[in-house]
């Protein structure tokens, strides 16, 4: 099992510019079942065997795909993702950076009417290791196993993945779930699955300043996870009111800052690391109790 | 993108928002003309990307022309909390019956925009929210229906009970929205909003912080940028790819990835250090981001030793590796430095590097240790 | 029974300027429980015996109003419909005129999203003759009994329902749908009730040129309604083109001709009166049947 | 509120929609001043608000400026179906690869925007909805939500193949949806859209049609209106509170209610009279209402008899009745009429006509019948 993604989950890549090319055939390697490509004006060519529509409505019809990932410009991004939702895919992972914040305001509120989740924007995608990658991922540093692995970020999953995959723990599914001030799925929509997935043993909740989805999730958990959770939050020597790259990344408020948010999960009794060796300790032991 | 009050308030008055038409002056002498123009009394506002300037004497009251000019002459240099005082505001001071609060933001947990509003006017709403929640009042904004008219009457019957006073407010409110929604910003907040002592309602303060996502839409915007010396360098960061947050410590720090660099930073304080600066220098492994890169960390004179941090994920270890060393080839280090590369095709790259004289470790935490010692020590580390 | 309204139906009036003064008054005077008045400004305040609010919030709060009737002018209506609407109110009965259609376009949009049926606008309302009367209708010429009318006009529906009235043939429920090219409720909803309703034994319906609300009642009725329906169409000598005093009423095309109308309900089976006396004898033969 | 082609095409421009930038003209010297000015060969178009105007040989192609000027000449005052030409457009002619159709109306029964497209440009789109509906294609658009981009592409992708004329069409749909809801029209349409032969996509006809009930969101249009004759007339009549439209027939009506008014117009029809006009003068009693509605119907040559059908309802007959008295004390009238009054108090109502010498009757088909007989008699009725 995993979650979201496995190896039957029918991908369609959006974009197909320079890094939408590369990515889809980093997929189509890693073994994604990349069904369908969507470029505006190439309809009708075949690009690595994919073969390529003009419109995701098209795409969706002939080719049956349920996901959809997005390499589509920032100021064009938001369009593509409703125009997938409104073909009718159920998930739809947007990579894209930049994407304007009252942009996704207006696209959260539409999927909010749909049946389609969103992973991201501004986000590595998610990857089931052995079954399925969506994103960007490096699929090499994943492995197969027992822990769910939800982060804001990008490069500090595949380092956190890293770890955990060379201590001999694998990862059901591991999503970047996005570094924005709006981002679809959240910490809580992710866990609601992991909590289901038999798979999955144990989740690390890789967290951030900005916001107060960590304080979310640690509320949730206490009442809704049975399983072991271990966090780990960066951004401890952040000043306020500066965006540390991410836009999301900014302490706003008490409430967002790193030391509020590893109080609260350890309040609720969750395990949260100093450092990210540490979080391959507390995952033995999480696993171990 | 944060403006200045005299650039929101000018937004403000396009938007239909009554707000003092004042002067924005930037020597003692236009100070005083300007105080001539407006008739007295005037205020005088240091024009500062940060709150609590009345506490810190950046705000004066002038009766005369020539208090104008004092009252600027002394405010102009000024420093408050970090930020020099260039620019003044002058307005017509105005006589307030009672002060108030509305602003709108983005509420992330609903992933709507929110206006609040409350009768605590002229306070930090940081503070306000923390000690007297209760005095804030609420309402989500449908970011494609807009702040509808009922919805702001009913925010302004909680502040307001004359009629009269109750539909200006409303109305402002309404168009506090349209300038929120029209300029993409992330914040629009009015601190006072005024009741004047003829029942007129006013905007005594602007605050408007525009999403840098959206610029692009807004191009005549970029030219209301008036960076203050730590933003040009962030901004000359940005212009070649880099994330670029300067601090106050010793270890300059170089990493790919802002989640990374946030690590980065955590670990080097918690094993003691501290440290330079946030710098994300991406995903790519091209040499000359490393090259701009190294050159913002060796223009910090506190940086006493660099750290650099690399994950090799879609980018091999290898190739990174092949980047660094063209990069470093050209640059005279005076600090020493520790890299630190793991991930995909890890030994090759230390490999690589070593053949350069570059040491390199596989584990982070190892890195800032050493990192920290060899600033410590003031050696050179390669 | 009756549909919508009855004695027990708390109705809020929103808007008490001349016109909403004196139909409050007239209102109360028929047996409407009227129990707020909306009037921004004049919270606090009371009108002959109802109490007055400055919003639908307040109003809805305090007396559990069910029903609004807006006698706010065109410019504000719409926000008004929308504030009842989002105050819980589960009937909105507008009488304001003249409301740009984009306006109520999205007001239909929001309506759909929330639990609000809207009568109107541009109507004369509603009334369950004996029990509660909403709106601007004259009570008097109304009378109890089993007869429902729906009608897209407003001194029409009068002269229908005083020769109803006069032949012996009262009405459980009369309502003036209203004449713009976007009302809320049409023909389908209230026959929905109308056929649910015991004491309707038969429905008239009075239609006009423009749109093809008659042609969808004809199928539905067809398919979903077993009690007798009679039809009337007005219009039959109007020029393609020209607004007919209601902004509904216009010839856009074949199918918003009265002939087109009269036709398709015929075709269905329901006898279609040419003169308002010919209603009465097609009432008599359809309760007689 | 229908604009001209001129006017469409001003406004289409303004938002952004390329369309030929011509000069109306009302004269044929003018019409050769434009196409000397505009560069031969150019197209005259008569400027009338009905279509069918190429049929009627109201548009004309000049290869030089001597031919503008006769086609000027000769469509100038030309009649189109009851309009009489006093404006012409000149436009620079273009070579059309193909013609489309885009269209934006509102949907009654989604109660939401519609806009249309097809293939089947140039020609009449209602012709085209009865004999090939299949050619149509629809894209309902949300009111808040506005047409997306995405949308625009899908039905672009269905006109078009070439990726840049799909782009450039798909932005023309947004921009006419803009049109459309700025300016709060019923009506935005493109017909037809032409492809040139160079590829570039442009609107060569413009319809636009504003929501009457919306204008006073947009004074400035109300400077657009040309009212034909009839239209002033109509326009009068509004303007004293009364909904007016000439017919061709012999019998005068006056009504209270637009419904009643069709009624009434109805029977006198089905009972084999000619109806003379609608005319609503709405649910007052106020006599001077009745005098401009009295005014009215005897400025019409056409009318033989004059029906007044009232039905008092919350205004009761006695006042009805009291209020014509008044209006008609002052009118000498010379064709028949006809008073039918019935509702509350309406035997009082009666009694009271019939004290000034006013026959009334209680049932309007009987009413209708006697209008009819007095206009055939020529007789007069009171």
């Amino acid at each position: 099992m995993s979650i979201l993604i496995d190896e039957k989950t029918r991908v369609m890549v959006q974009g197909l510019g320079r890094d939408g090319s590369f990515h889809a055939r980093q997929m189509k390697d890693y073994g994604t079942s990349v069904v369908a490509g969507v470029h505006p004006g190439r309809g009708g060519s075949v690009f690595e065997g994919i073969p390529v529509f003009d419109t995701a409505d098209e795409a969706v019809g002939k080719t049956g795909a349920q996901c959809s990932v997005l390499f589509v410009p920032a100021p064009f991004a938001s369009d593509a993702i409703l125009e997938s939702a409104n073909a009718g895919v159920g998930l739809v992972v947007a990579v894209t950076e930049g994407i304007p914040v009252l942009d996704m305001s207006r696209v959260a509120q539409e999927l909010d009417e749909l049946d389609t989740r969103l992973v991201g924007p501004n986000c590595p995608g998610l990857i089931s290791p052995g079954k399925s990658k969506v994103g960007i991922m490096p699929g090499n540093i994943f492995s197969r196993g027992p822990i769910g692995v939800i982060s804001r970020s990008g490069t500090l999953t595949y380092e956190v993945v890293n770890q955990l995959s060379l201590a001999g723990y694998g990862q059901s599914t591991a999503i970047g779930m996005g570094g924005d001030p709006i981002v679809g799925m959240k910490y809580n929509d992710y866990l609601v699955h992991f909590e289901r997935d038999a798979e999955t043993e144990l989740v690390v909740i890789v967290g951030e300043i900005g916001g107060t989805d960590e304080q979310d999730a640690a509320a949730f958990i206490g009442q809704h996870v049975t399983k072991p959770v271990v966090g780990y939050i960066v951004g401890r020597s952040a000043p306020p009111g500066k965006r540390m790259g991410h836009a999301g990344a900014i302490i706003s408020g008490a409430d967002s800052t790193a030391e509020a948010k590893v109080n609260v999960l350890r309040e609720h009794g969750i395990p949260v690391a100093d450092t990210v060796e540490q979080i391959v300790d507390l995952v033995a032991a999480g696993l171990g109790g | 993108m944060k403006l200045e009050e005299f650039q929101a308030k000018k937004l403000f008055r396009e938007h239909g928002i009554p707000a003092p038409d004042g002067v924005m002056v930037t020597s003692a002498a236009d100070g005083k003309t300007a105080a001539l123009a407006l008739g007295c009394p005037v205020v005088v506002k240091a024009q500062v990307k940060t709150g609590g300037r009345g506490k810190a004497g950046g705000v004066k009251l002038a009766r005369t022309p020539d208090e104008a000019f004092s009252a600027a002459d002394s405010i102009l240099g000024m420093d408050i909390k970090g930020f020099r005082v260039e620019r003044l505001l002058i307005d017509p001071a105005v006589p307030i019956a009672a002060e108030y609060y509305v602003g709108i933001t983005i509420d992330r947990k609903r992933k709507i925009p929110v206006m609040m509003v409350s009768a605590s006017g002229g306070m930090d709403i940081e503070k306000v929210a923390a000690e007297t929640p209760e005095k804030i009042h609420f309402q989500p904004v449908h970011p494609e229906r807009g702040l509808r008219f009922f919805e702001a009457k009913k925010l302004a019957f909680r502040l307001f009970s004359d009629s009269r006073e109750v539909m200006a407010a409303a109305s402002i409110m309404v168009k506090l929205w349209k300038c929120f929604n029209d300029l993409d910003a992330t914040l629009a907040e009015i601190n006072p909003l005024a009741r004047l002592e003829d029942g007129s309602i006013t905007a005594l303060d602007a605050k408007i912080v525009l999403d840098d996502n959206a610029l692009y839409r807004h191009p005549g915007m970029e030219e209301l940028r008036l960076p203050t010396p730590s933003e040009k360098k962030e901004l000359g960061a940005k212009s070649h790819g880099l994330s670029y947050v300067q601090l106050e410590g010793e270890i300059g720090c170089m990493v790919n990835g802002a989640g990374l660099a946030m690590a980065t930073m955590d670990v080097i304080k918690h094993l003691g250090g501290t440290p330079a600066n946030f710098l994300d220098i991406g995903g790519s492994s091209n040499p000359e981001k490393v090259v701009h890169a190294m050159e913002l960390l060796v223009s910090d004179s506190n940086v006493k030793a660099i750290f650099i941090n690399v994950f090799g994920g879609i980018t091999r270890c290898d190739d990174v590796a092949n980047g660094l060393v063209q990069a470093l080839s050209g640059i005279d280090l005076e600090v020493p430095m520790v890299v630190r590369l793991t991930g995909t095709n890890e030994e090759e790259g230390i490999r690589i590097l070593a053949g350069h004289g570059i040491t390199a470790l596989k584990d982070m935490t190892r890195g800032a240790a050493e990192a920290i010692r060899l600033a410590r020590e003031g050696s050179v580390g390669r």
